[in-house]
């Protein structure tokens, strides 16, 4: 079984990104996204600290730090970009004006709800940043994980029992072992790596999955 | 290629259906998208609810709309004016429905939709029979009424300049409800005195980023970009 | 008695506007306080269609329709002047952010609710305009208007019978013969012009007015 | 004349009270005022509560404020990163309370005390612990939670430029909360690396009209105006 790593996994999602879509990729391995959209389309990347039009990491040379992403990398910005505050750029995102928000979790579950800011571990400071923002905003949220934990349990689940960034707001949910749609009919498989079957998800995950 | 610019104001307002929310920009004359409104009125929609300061004065713009009785409600803040013999008659003849909001209470909604806000309590109007019916609520010694998002299926919009991306900006007083009206509709319509290259409107100072933008269209046969 | 004119009413309320205000003129009358502003204070006038630092009406041929004021006329923007957008104009307003809004009234309660968008004629067509934006959003709301109807009734009542514009707004009024501040204590006489008297303004008004 | 132009940061917070509540523009370093906060902890105001995106990272600005123990609470949505070892210190002591904000609630809440809204209904949050205890409802079949404003005595704000009354233009993605905070403090105080003549901002491009400003001060002295 050939499990897709982060780069293979960024490429996946980023072939179901329409040229147009307006984009907010979240901090961490949905950033890689942008490495893989195709160079001669127009696709719309928006920062939520007050940025359209999000171009590629400058040149060592030409870095601006008043020119950074939401994870506080430098960043370009395409001709045709733009800027704005942050209540402009958080209207964009809970208005329902982006098209596709990408994001990391830690667990999704068969009906989207999402889990993704804290672990729940009682001495934790809590931190939240836009996550449930963007969680609930876009009019499609794609989660990207590996369906796993290292201890082998499944982040894919039929309700979350880490605290929850956002209600029946995920659509769908790429891991390195195959891809779901999720929803108010749970979650079915749309797609699997080379060797994985149907049953041995179903073993992984303990859920009753169906093809889409 | 993402290209925004649509050829002509027929083309740019053919899908409009009947029973259409449409917002319009414009105070008085300034802002107004009068060639996008002829379109409409040449395209037919009928039934229209319009959402707008103003219920159109004289013989142009949303006064035409009333004359040719494509008119089923109007939502805005000062219908009644020296020229607006044509909503006053469709009025007193009880063919348009009229919803009266404070200006402000108007531009509050129209942003509480395009920022996807569920309701709003605002003072303005507390204590007045444009609150009546409505949710009250005293925060911390004040008074204020709950009012809900205008949402609409368009927006039909001027501004001076826009590129294919759909970035715009606007000229002076001409601005008015533009920007707020472009994020709180389905489909924003724009039309400009001019299309420029992409890149060419500095990101300092776009006042409305494309993504809030769906057409645009020149007010004279503009270059292709 | 020398009852002021309107203009003589404009210059004395432009008296009470200090250096570095920031004023919003509604529509008529007080819009005629802008003639008697100092012009070597810097005072900044707001106009609720999207323009602060307004300056005067233009030369004819300097007319453009895209620079009006909320009355529709033309005018001009002064050095330092800015445009915004609807929301943000009715934010300064309902924010709290201008200091004195002038306006007209039919009517202005001793504790000062203003009436003054809507006659009560059951045929009238309504129109409000921004007045209910303009009479709760200015931390002082000063009204220009005769203190009596061309039939001779007051217009400074105990309550107003109009439908109202907004509660407890105002704080000044400014009329043709006397000059009250009202409140929740009441209406206090600040001024009077030269010949009218406490006991005439009482017989007026039939208000039990004192000198403040 | 108007000038709002001080001359030294330490005069721009003089009048910094203990118990103040100060908003703090940036997002990481970018837009972050540090020589104001700088000049708040030589002037010695404490008991403060901060409202800021973070709440501090390094050894500047916020997490200076943090290490001096001049905070009481913070209303932010990321206190904890890689550096916020002074945040976290003070918090884990118990020396410091804390106010967890989504990022976009903690932009509306600050859009809604500039607008003069009392509360709004906001999706982001709802079924989360961060909404629990806190009124909701439903509203055309989404659910929302009710928040209020927040309110502060000053903003501490930086901007590229300004003129003397009070202006502001910014720069790239440093302009992040601080327009909306210059339109929610009582009193706004901005540093700006240039100040400019009146009149030589556009009229059309300010993104902060100068009524939202108090004070002005350069980040290195500049020409008199």
């Amino acid at each position: 079984m050939q499990r897709m790593d982060r780069n293979a996994l960024a490429a996946r999602v980023a072939r179901d990104i329409p040229e147009g879509a307006y984009v907010n990729l979240g901090i961490g391995a949905p950033t890689m996204v942008a490495n893989f959209l195709p160079k001669d389309k127009d696709i719309f990347l928006q920062s939520e600290n007050g940025l359209l039009g999000m171009g590629p990491a400058p040149e060592p040379e030409d870095i601006d730090w008043e020119l950074i992403n939401a994870g506080k990398q430098p960043v370009t910005i395409l001709p045709g970009g733009s800027y704005f505050h942050h209540g402009d750029s958080f209207a964009m995102m809970r208005g329902g004006h982006i098209d596709i928000c990408v994001l990391g979790a830690f667990q999704v579950s068969i009906h989207g709800d999402l889990a993704n800011w804290h672990t729940g571990a009682p001495d934790a400071i809590p931190a939240v940043g836009g996550a449930m923002d963007l969680a609930i905003g876009a009019r499609d949220v794609f989660v990207m994980m590996d369906l796993l934990t290292k201890s082998g349990e499944s982040k894919l689940v039929r309700q979350c029992t880490y605290p929850l960034t956002g209600l029946a707001c995920v659509s769908r949910v790429y891991t390195d072992v195959a891809i779901f749609d999720v929803g108010p009919d749970g979650a079915h498989v749309i797609e699997m790596v080379e060797g994985m079957t149907l049953d041995t998800l179903r073993a992984l995950t303990g859920l009753e999955l169906t093809e889409a | 290629m993402i290209n925004k610019i649509v050829a002509s104001m027929a083309e740019a307002v053919a899908d409009m259906q009947d029973g259409a929310s449409i917002m319009i920009s414009g105070f008085g004359d300034a802002g107004a998208p009068a060639e996008l409104i002829e379109a409409v009125i040449a395209q037919g929609a009928t039934d229209l609810t319009i959402i707008s300061n103003n219920a159109g004065a004289g013989e142009t713009g949303i006064a035409a709309l009333m004359r040719a009785n494509r008119v089923r409600k109007v939502i805005c803040s000062f219908p009644r004016q020296a020229a607006s013999h044509h909503f006053d008659a469709r009025y007193r003849a009880g063919e348009v429905e009229l919803e009266l909001v404070p200006q402000g209470n108007l531009a509050a909604r129209i942003q509480a939709a395009g920022a996807g806000l569920g309701a709003i309590f605002t003072p303005t109007g507390y204590g007045t029979m444009l609150a009546q019916g409505k949710e009250t609520r005293e925060i911390d010694g004040r008074h204020y009424v709950l009012e809900y998002p205008i949402h609409a299926d368009f927006a039909l919009v001027k501004a001076r300049a826009a590129d294919r991306w759909g970035n715009l900006v606007y000229r002076k007083v001409a601005r008015n409800f533009g920007p707020i009206m472009a994020m709180a509709a389905k489909t924003t319509i724009v039309q400009v005195a001019e299309i420029v290259e992409l890149g060419a409107l500095d990101p300092e100072t776009i006042v409305t980023p494309g993504i809030f933008v769906d057409r645009v269209v020149a007010m004279q046969p503009a270059p292709t970009v």
